[in-house]
């Protein structure tokens, strides 16, 4: 029984974009017990969602929930308005919001991968990927008018429509970006400090993800096959663009960037499937109804499961907004896969969980 | 998404004899504020598709100290603490604190507040 | 020697998420990266209070991470300037008047340059930092008072609107 | 291995750093910048303030009825809603420039904060002294030319 | 005597050699990821700006402690550039860290204690492969000298390559570049030993930092004997190689580290020392 030092990580840390407050209880490094404290972000959007705003202002808010997935919680929100209200949307809304959906689960997972680079001390590929990443940014600058907060999916539809102009350039750019990410994958899988690092860092296994109720990449990793998009065909056609689920066995750091890179290249064909089959048609449904009755929406952000219940009233506001962000149900499975690991690599796991506390927290 | 309706006294019972954790995922617990009553409600999910949702609710009290699910779904600590801030509900084994600051007057979710 | 001319040559950066959507904290990496690179001002980001310069801090403040922001300011060195990057951080933006939010870091402390935007470009970041280190040229190394934490300041009212509570008991310490 | 020849072989490769404060840098000309706000088409009727999520929009009225916009850059989040609900054409609109940075001379936070309590204020002392002016001529209030104000937006 | 006015001129001079070495490594390092990089004098304009901050002090022992880092170290490199005694080098520069951990442990941050335990760690990775480099110097020239090894006629570099080998694998570690950074891993542990300076004293470790650049070079530049040209052509080598190692490697935990360094560079630079003892 050496001595147990008290390490915390948070608020303030330079791995860490957001307030989140780790404290690890290490023995000479090897982490024992961890406590987390994830709640720093709390903002009180569902109150305020029900009391301050309209049911239209809503999908603005609720876009400002996080900056990373911000278009699923918009398009969440939308279609569980628009359940409320009872409207079906135009099919050219829905291939335009799985293209923007597409491309900003591809600047998150690079983001993530970046993150990953960082916190395991490897700047010159952080560096790398994030200069791969920002044509996604770019791109979906030129789509929605905004490098974050998109602001694309409005209640009944899309608020802004693609430009044969952009969705050549989408094509074009994805063309270049092809090689870019092979490198990534290369460099990702074959360097040894990498590995060295990320392999059995980490480490959850099947059934603990299903004990634990884990969702995203990060159930994926660990060979648990959750993945919205496989199940929600009603709300937005997956499976005819080409989904595919990806999973992995390891269930450690290095699986889950694998998962993540590979990801991104079912995010690529779905993109490309998007722009040549776009149909032509509408962009909102206009509607004079109020949301009434409840209902439930399922959403597969970059980072899992995105879970919205909504209750109406026959009025403006709403009577209940509940959000379920992908994080809120990593806590406890993020937790747990802390055990036992090298302090070192502590910050590396951190940012391969890819955790969005603004979503938790709200 | 089918609702189920069930009570307190049974509530375990239910969930413990529906939830399989190798087919249902659970999503998340939830409470509305019907003005006197509250209504909570635990969501799960199908992991084979097509995901359809599955809804226990109950119809409660403010005051009622609502049953801890943890045992049956251990993830459930993190929803139920949560509740318990927001809405100023009791729920077994858990203390409040965990979302808001513990000066905060509690319960922003209910009506009225 | 004059060596305050040195000052705007050299600005190390400290971030600080007081509770925003990360929008505006990836965009801040993004001014990292290869494409906005800059470090060709000399800057970096240091993840050290007592070594920085300038407090990028992004987010309204929520209940729980303002003592935080208050406490990290208080450690930096003087001459020191801060930054509000994004709309939530400068006045609250559109999470104003939340029950758990404070509407704008400079209910807490001085805030120099406000970088206007939902979420900022790494451009806006840019403008506002070189602006903010034409006012670190002019800074003394004299304390700047932070407004500290009462719960005067924070006491709660139901409709949903701090602003004028704050306002009020801010004005001495803002001025 | 690769990586470590690569980094070598990027010295002599340009880098794709954009020059940024001294040359401008792309940005497409549908970017959702600044609001702009044509005084002459207004019509006043204050549909952009209903909608605005953060209330960035403020009509404030003077005693005989005249309107002023307001606009506050920073507490604005360039959604584009109030331009999508803007009935006339024109006159509200998003320009593609972005918002430039405030100094703390400007007192952006506390002086709006003001600034919009002033304006409501401004409004329900107009409205009360409009009534008064009704009660004491009816003939005029049928045929007063100045809208009469609407309920504020949130 | 021409030689004795260099070296001094060069110990006078280290600072700024090392501020320009340091600065130059941070534009290579930018290049190396395609960006421009800050320019060549900013450590400088560091330097002056630091010298302008407010300074924060923990407790006046902990100033003292960084200030005198830097002096030993500065010291070690005058033995080592005069020509002086290698064993004395190496403690001296010994000295200088254990001055750091002192002051780093003499706080109360948990970082910089974490970070005080692993550069303690990595002067175990390191120093006994100096010492034993040092010892085979001494068994191929017969004296502990450094100036002998600078006048030797034939470069040491061809004697003794396994010990070469064994330097290059061990100065990552002294100057602080992954896959080795683990005293100053920036993500985790915020900087380490120098995390409580500030100001005017954080400037001591700062610019001991450029001190130990010139320090590691010059060891480098021992192996080339005499022939300036083939000492310039290793400092040059060895400075591309060392950050080219750092922009294509992650960081390894100390464990690892530890290991890596006592298991292959150790023997190394043991059976090069056999070796040398032998012929």
């Amino acid at each position: 029984m050496s001595k147990q030092y008290e390490i915390p990580i948070g608020a303030q840390h330079i791995s860490l974009l957001e307030p989140l407050h780790f404290k690890f209880t290490t023995e000479n490094e090897k982490v024992v017990r961890t406590d987390a404290n994830v709640y720093y972000v709390h903002r009180g959007i569902e109150k305020a969602c029900c009391t301050k705003f309209k049911f239209r202002q809503v999908s603005f808010v609720v876009g400002r929930v996080c900056g990373l997935c911000s278009i699923s919680h918009t398009t969440a929100y939308s279609q569980v308005a628009e359940k409320l209200v009872k409207i079906e949307i135009p099919k050219r809304a829905k291939y335009l919001r799985m293209l923007v959906i597409e491309l900003d689960r591809i600047h998150s997972h690079l983001l993530c991968l970046s993150h990953v680079a960082e916190n395991s001390g490897f700047e010159a590929l952080f560096m790398k990927t994030m200069q791969y990443r920002e044509f996604a940014m770019e791109l979906l600058e030129a789509v929605c008018g905004n490098r974050i907060q998109y602001d694309f999916s409005i209640v009944g539809g899309v608020a802004r429509d693609l430009k044969p102009l952009v969705a050549n350039s989408i094509i074009a750019r994805l063309k270049t970006f092809m090689p870019q990410l092979d490198e990534l994958v290369d460099i990702y899988s074959n360097n040894w400090t990498l590995s060295l690092k990320n392999k059995g860092a980490g480490v959850i296994t099947k059934e603990t993800a299903m004990r634990l109720n884990v969702v995203g990449p990060f159930a994926r990793s660990a060979g648990l096959a959750i993945d919205v998009r496989n199940d929600t065909e009603d709300l937005l056609p997956w499976k005819e663009v080409g989904f595919e689920m990806i999973t992995d066995t390891a269930g450690d750091v290095y699986a889950r960037n694998m998962v993540r890179l590979r990801e991104l290249y079912v995010s690529i064909r779905i993109i490309q499937n998007v722009i040549n089959g776009l149909p032509e048609g509408e962009l909102v449904t206009e509607t004079k109804a109020f949301p009434d009755g409840e209902a439930v929406v399922r959403l597969e952000a970059p980072r899992g499961e995105l879970f919205y219940y909504a209750k109406g009233n026959k009025t403006q506001m709403l009577e209940r907004l509940k959000i379920k962000a992908p994080t809120f149900s990593n806590i406890a499975g993020m937790v747990e896969a802390f055990e036992g690991n090298e302090y070192g690599s502590v910050p590396a796991i951190i940012a391969s969980y890819d955790p969005c506390l603004s979503c938790t927290a709200r | 998404m089918n609702k189920i309706e069930t009570n307190l006294a049974t509530l375990r019972d239910d969930i413990r004899s529906f939830y399989n954790p190798a087919m249902h995922h659970f999503i998340v617990m939830n409470a509305v504020d019907l003005g006197q009553q509250m209504e909570v409600q635990w969501f799960f999910s199908n992991y084979a598709p097509p995901g359809d949702i599955t809804t226990f609710y109950a119809l409660v009290n403010p005051d009622e100290m609502i049953p801890s699910i943890r045992e049956i779904v251990p993830s459930a600590w993190v929803a139920e603490a949560e509740l318990v801030d927001l809405m100023n509900i009791s729920i077994e084994n858990t203390s409040k604190g965990f979302v808001l600051e513990p000066d905060f007057e509690s319960g922003p979710l209910r009506k009225g507040k | 020697m004059k060596l305050a001319a040195y000052r705007k040559k050299s600005p190390w950066i400290l971030h600080y998420n007081a509770g925003g959507c990360n929008g505006c904290d990836i965009e801040i990496l993004a001014c990292l990266a290869p494409k906005y690179d800059i470090e060709r001002f000399g800057m970096i980001n240091t993840g050290n209070p007592k070594q920085s310069d300038i407090l990028l801090v992004t987010g309204p403040v929520t209940k729980r991470s303002r003592e935080r922001l208050v406490e990290i300011y208080a450690q930096m060195p003087e001459p020191k300037v801060v930054l509000a990057c994004g709309a939530c951080a400068s006045t609250g933006g559109v999470f104003r008047g939340m029950y758990n939010c404070e509407g704008g870091i400079d209910q807490y402390i001085p805030v120099d340059v406000y970088v206007c935007g939902c979420g900022t470009r790494p451009e806006q970041i840019i403008d506002g930092v070189v602006q903010a280190l034409a006012i670190l040229e002019q800074k003394s190394k004299s304390m700047e008072e932070s407004v500290r934490l009462n719960k005067h300041a924070v006491k709660e009212d139901n409709q949903f609107n701090r602003r004028h509570v704050a306002a009020e008991v801010l004005k001495p310490a803002l001025s | 291995m690769k990586t470590f020849l690569n980094a070598i072989g990027n010295i002599f490769r340009q880098p794709v750093t954009t020059k940024y404060p001294f040359e401008p840098t792309f940005k497409p000309d549908d970017y959702r910048g600044l609001i702009g706000f044509e005084e002459s088409l207004c019509i006043w009727c204050r549909r952009c303030e209903a909608v605005c999520p953060p209330g960035a929009i403020v009509f404030s009225q003077d005693m005989e009825g005249k309107q002023t916009y307001h606009f506050n850059r920073a507490v604005c989040i360039y959604c584009g809603e109030c331009v999508r609900a803007c009935p006339k054409e024109g006159a509200l609109f998003q320009t593609a420039e972005p918002a430039p940075c405030a100094l703390k001379a400007e007192n952006i936070n506390n002086g709006w904060n003001k600034l919009y309590d002033d304006a409501l204020a401004s409004r329900e002392a107009y409205a009360a002294e409009k009534k008064r002016r009704a009660a004491a001529e009816k003939t005029a209030a049928t045929t007063n030319p100045i809208k009469p104000a609407a309920s504020e937006g949130e | 005597m021409n030689h004795l006015i260099i070296a001094l001129l060069l110990v006078v001079l280290a600072p700024i050699l090392g501020g320009l070495l340091f600065g130059f490594e941070r534009i290579i390092k930018a290049r190396m990821q395609r960006r421009i990089g800050p320019p060549l004098l900013q450590p400088f304009y560091d330097f002056l700006k630091l010298a302008d901050k407010r300074k924060m002090v923990v407790h006046s022992a902990h100033a003292f402690l960084g200030i005198m880092h830097f002096v030993a170290l500065w010291f070690a490199l005058a033995v080592l550039l005069l020509g002086g005694d290698l064993i004395l080098v190496i403690f001296l520069h010994l000295l200088s860290a254990a001055l750091l951990i002192m002051a780093a442990y003499s706080t109360r941050s948990i970082f910089s204690h974490l970070g005080a335990n692993r550069m303690a760690i990595s002067i175990l990775a390191y120093e006994p492969i100096l010492i034993l480099i040092a010892v085979s110097i001494f068994m191929l020239t017969g004296s502990f000298e450094a100036s002998t090894a600078f006048a030797s006629s034939e470069p040491l570099l061809f004697k003794m390559p396994l010990a070469f080998i064994a330097l290059l694998l061990v100065l990552p570690i002294k100057l602080k570049k992954s896959p080795f950074d683990v005293a100053e891993a920036h993500q985790e542990i915020t900087g380490g030993a120098d995390l409580e300076f500030s100001g005017l004293f954080y400037e001591a470790v700062y610019t001991a930092k450029w001190l130990d650049y010139v320090f590691c070079y010059t060891l480098v530049y021992l192996f080339a004997g005499n022939s300036i040209l083939l000492g310039i052509v290793l400092v040059v080598f060895v400075f591309l190689y060392i950050n080219a190692l750092d922009n294509s490697s992650a960081r390894v935990n100390y464990k690892q580290m530890l290991r890596f360094s006592l298991a292959v560079s150790f023997t190394l630079a043991f059976i090069n020392l056999i070796i040398n003892s032998l012929s």
